[in-house]
């Protein structure tokens, strides 16, 4: 089938879903033809294709794109709302928390809101202290909600399928800098299961627990460090919550050592979560603490020599290893 | 003065005093104490949600608040499954899960009751929004109030229905009240429906005490909606006659409020009209006395009913079994 | 001095420091006297001292309050806004998140936002999925934020001047259930520093971390063990974020075990973050895993028999104690 | 039509020129790769943001967003800091750590640069209500996009300022385009102002490439703000030449958008206004060197200046030192 890149493969999976159910309809701001397809031209395309009125190009109106898509859910549709960029749920948490997240519970099962809210952001990109935080840990701590992110095209051309299917709603997280990924393209009707972490390399030292865009930097740290006779295994969460735990504590009672990264800043991250239960979990195996990557705590700055001090280094990345391993 | 035809008439009468009926019923459990929750009076609003849903039909769709027990109830959820609910009872329509707020019964389109100030708005455009894809030809009514077109969600919701002419009423009971706060000092404009026209938008401002202004705007509104003609913004004026829920603090109302409230009751009013319309008291008092002991059937009921067990909290979080 | 409620102690301090500081002044829903002075009252007989000018009833418009709130900090004015309940929030977020707590930061520390957020919260009152919710593990995981929540009406009449003291926006949490709760009055110009925890009860077997209404149970129950020997020693954080990490590890480090203690919902809640860093930093002198306990995963139920179920009781906070000292 | 007198005409030139050449500078030298950040051109716009500073003083506050560049320049940051901020650099205004979206100088009144769609509206009632409160007779100035007109913030902002008669001015700068989307596709009224009787609010519409309608408009709302008659709402009309961002695509702008774009470029009408009042060719030319000359300068101090240190990242995020 050939390569394709993570933007191609959201739009794929999205197209696809599209023609197999009229009920799954695109919304956001510039999504459609007239508008160039969306600013990240991830449903480029789609408009020409299926029309304005499943492709809907929307005022600058994050409510209001979100209570509607929690409302078309409600009555049987399966939207895909997007997001700008991820601190923009800033604006429209009410509808996501208060609404898409507790309607099926609060109306004891009578309803329920089968919705993508997909969004993107990323450090790395120059745009500053309000365009690129990564805020799962918030909808991770929200029952109701499921939150995926993908590391590579090929799960996200599986997840977006996923997502789109599930009947609960779905925070589906991009990475700007990830759009230009490729993959072997797993063609169409490829599904990742929701809920279901990958092993993204086998190791036997220290298990690396990660997701989206860091996988990455995992990957390639495990790397270097199979040369120095370090063997990482690295684990890419790909759902994010409710996340693989089973997955998670195999993997760590296999290596003894567990650490966790995310580019999401440190203090009461997610990373926080998997280190609570792992040291629950996996007292007996461990042989010593969990430790945890994050990004720096401030707001992410402008000039690219300090966004990029702000990012976890791969450099910090070994440094935790090799200090697990008493090897520092 | 438009004329409703008789039997409509009835509907709306019977509408109205099952809304209110329950709503005494409510309050006078509340205050023996046989009851201890959260409720939300709809005394003095009765008519406005009771020609606002005999306007509809079963299968349109309504987003109401809090103080939904109006829609709710004249749009024609079964008394003993909204009892029970209110009642905290695994018999009630979310098995006691969602509670006064948070009313949901989709068999006869009361598809969310938020309690957060505005949040409906929106939703109720998605609901249109499925309609209008998928040409259902259902119209989506949301029930707020004058407090809630404050709120940012109102606007994005008004300039996105009029932009798509969805298929939507927007029903502002202005009951002249936000909690506390009286109209003149939350808005600046005179009036909700004069923001209509900032949004293109149709807007249309009635005596919400008067079923000959209530009842036609409202159906004029669901037919334009259903015709595909778009979004209508009704503005119903009306009183809050109680504090802002059962037990709350009424003291900052001012007395002239207090009395012009009484003088515009709506219910001797709409009684009034019945008569005018060749209704016998006997006729609208046996029309009372059904209610009554259908309500209090209900009540009954919801009261004997089993609560929902501990098991409950880890079932509709998320699809499936829980693990 | 007497004795005042945790609600008189808050409206003590916002008075004393309304007298002391003309720049401070109050925003929120029907705060003022002509609405009965707010709905808890805690700024009750306040707007006809000082003025309808400082205490301000606004419509309802959370973004506004914030917002209004963020521009008179910056002005050199000490705000405090209310936010009738906390789920209210999620319509504010962006102005909280993206803008209280960023700008200081943002504008290299030319300007500071000098604001509390006044919000109140609480399970077991009967409100339902919407108005029940505890989202400190939100703001706690932004950084540029204090985050504190009382325990006690002398601590509510101490923080709150701190709070409005402080050169940056705090969030300040209060639990409707703990409006009523009674303490000495420490008296005009008491202070509790902010970032500083208490220990609430001293002990030595176990740590157990907590804030807010929880304290309460944390203390009842240790009561209750006493009796049957094992002594817990009770953390009151009193700042939840940045916390007073080195009280809480100094505190761990003495007695070995730690649990954390939440009504939050637990996946991803600040006991992540507790844990985390205590298994990291107490390593060497744990003598088994941190264990949390918080609030069921799902919704706020509206049901009491449902409520009360999701709410963590003493029966499980004994428990974990038990089965960490394996006296299970 | 209004006369605005030489003096003024000369400055409002000025400060238009130093923002349009702020902008070329801006553009050469993300064009030859010189420099590589987000930047949010201003041409078309320059006249807007030029006279709507004319009208304020030194002391006055403004809120504007990641499109600033022409209130920034024309309210007075000094050019050096300004650059050297845009470059990432520990000498700019904020030691590179806002960056071209958050740009603030309280210096000269530049508060609060957001990068969030009308999130700055709200801010400004704080702004002005902290005057309103202190007395200091400062107006505040907060200026946004068509496309921020319909986001929550702006209806909530606008009912609060018309509420309490904050001394502020919402000055709309509607390039017809939010991002991708033509004004008719995301608004569904006519006009923006045309909103602002929905809050009791006076609104004006005027043409933004016309120093005679702006400036006289600026300064009357300007007034009425400090003398305490409260908000005003302006609709400046006006062209987004490039791009949303320098570097975006265009290509889903209409020919006949482009074509009325250029016949209305606010640069040459106002040159023939300076004609007009017996300006000479040579004394603008000069006025434009000038600034030539200093933008150059500025740009060569930046470029030069030291990169902020990774210590910095501790620094400024709460008050004192790090731990
Ligand atoms: C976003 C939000 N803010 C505040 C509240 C608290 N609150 C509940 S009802 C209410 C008053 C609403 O007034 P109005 O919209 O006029 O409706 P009414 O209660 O009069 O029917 C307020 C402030 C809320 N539920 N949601
Ligand atoms: C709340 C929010 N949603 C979306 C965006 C992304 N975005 C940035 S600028 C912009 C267009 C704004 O248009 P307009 O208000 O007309 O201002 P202009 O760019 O034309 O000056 C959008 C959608 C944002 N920054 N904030
Ligand atoms: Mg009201
Ligand atoms: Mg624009």
């Amino acid at each position: 089938m050939g390569e394709i890149t993570l933007a191609q493969a959201l739009n794929r999976a999205i197209d696809e879903a599209m023609a197999d159910d009229p009920g799954v309809f695109c919304l956001g701001e510039d999504v459609a033809a007239k508008q160039g397809g969306g600013v990240f031209k991830i449903t480029s395309g789609l408009s020409e294709k299926y029309g304005e009125h499943r492709v809907r190009a929307t005022p600058i109106s994050e409510t209001a794109i979100v209570g509607a898509a929690v409302g078309a859910a409600l009555a049987g549709q399966r939207p895909i709302a997007e997001i700008m960029l991820m601190n923009f749920v800033g604006v429209c948490m009410d509808q996501i928390v208060n609404h898409a997240a507790k309607l099926r519970f609060m109306s004891g099962g009578q309803t329920n809101v089968p919705l993508v809210i997909r969004t993107t952001t990323g450090v790395g990109v120059g745009f500053g202290g309000q365009h690129s935080d990564m805020l799962e840990a918030w909808f991770a701590h929200v029952a109701g909600l499921h939150v995926v992110t993908p590391s590579n095209a090929a799960d996200a051309r599986g997840l977006m399928r996923s997502a789109i299917e599930c009947n609960d709603p779905v925070i589906f997280i991009e990475n700007i800098l990830c759009y230009g990924l490729k993959s072997e393209d797993p063609g169409p009707g490829y599904r990742v299961p929701m809920g279901k972490a990958a092993v993204a390399r086998e190791g036997s030292d220290i298990s690396l627990i990660t997701y989206g865009r860091t996988v990455l930097d995992a990957l390639a740290v495990a790397g270097e460090l199979a040369s120095e006779g370090i063997s990482v295994e690295v684990i890419d969460l790909r759902t994010i919550a409710p996340y693989d735990e089973a997955a998670v504590l195999a993997s760590v009672r296999k290596t003894g050592l567990a650490l966790t990264l995310h580019e999401a800043v440190r203090p009461f991250g997610t990373g926080a979560e998997l280190a609570a239960t792992i040291q629950e979990k996996c007292w007996d195996y461990l042989k010593g603490p969990v430790r945890r990557v994050g990004g720096t705590f401030s707001p992410v700055p402008f000039a690219t020599v300090l966004e990029q001090a702000w990012i976890p280094t791969k450099a910090q990345i070994i440094e935790q290893i090799k200090a697990a391993l008493g090897r520092s | 003065m438009s004329t409703i035809d008789r039997a409509r008439l009835l509907d709306i009468y019977t509408r109205t005093m099952k809304v209110n009926r329950t709503d005494e019923k409510f309050r006078s459990l509340l205050m023996q104490g046989k009851v201890a929750v959260m409720y939300y009076c709809v005394r003095g609003q009765e008519l406005v949600s009771a020609a606002a849903m005999a306007a509809l039909t079963d299968d349109d769709y309504v987003v109401c608040t809090y103080r939904g027990q109006g829609e709710q109830t004249a749009k024609g959820i079964p008394a003993e499954l909204w009892w029970a609910e209110c009642l905290g009872k695994v018999t009630g329509t979310c098995k006691g899960k969602g509670g006064t707020m948070h009313i949901t019964y989709p068999a006869k389109g009361i598809m969310v009751t938020t309690g957060v100030v505005g949040s409906g708005l929106p939703i109720a455009n998605g609901l249109a929004m499925a309609s209008q894809n998928n040409g259902d030809g259902k119209v989506t009514v949301v029930s707020f109030g004058d407090g809630a077109a404050n709120i940012g969600a109102f606007h994005e919701a008004m300039n996105m229905a009029q932009l798509y002419k969805l298929p939507v009423v927007f029903l502002c009971q202005n009951n002249r009240y936000g909690e506390h706060t009286a109209f003149a000092d939350h808005t600046s404009s005179e009036s909700i429906s004069a923001r209509a026209s900032g949004y293109g938008m149709r807007g249309v401002l009635v005596d919400g005490n008067d079923v000959h202004q209530v009842y036609p705007a409202m159906q004029e509104a669901v037919d334009r909606a259903r015709a595909g003609e778009g979004p209508t913004l009704i503005e119903a004026m009306c009183y809050r006659m109680m504090g802002h829920f059962f037990g709350a603090d009424f003291s900052y109302m001012p007395p002239e409020h207090l009395a012009e409230m009484q003088r515009e009751d709506p219910l001797p009013k709409l009684r009034k009209v019945m008569l005018e319309h060749q209704f016998s008291a006997e006729e609208l008092d046996a029309v009372v006395a059904g209610i009554d002991a259908e309500i209090d059937d209900a009540v009954t009921m919801a009261l004997a009913a089993d609560l929902p067990g501990a098991e409950e909290l880890a079932i509709d979080v998320l699809e499936g079994a829980p693990a």
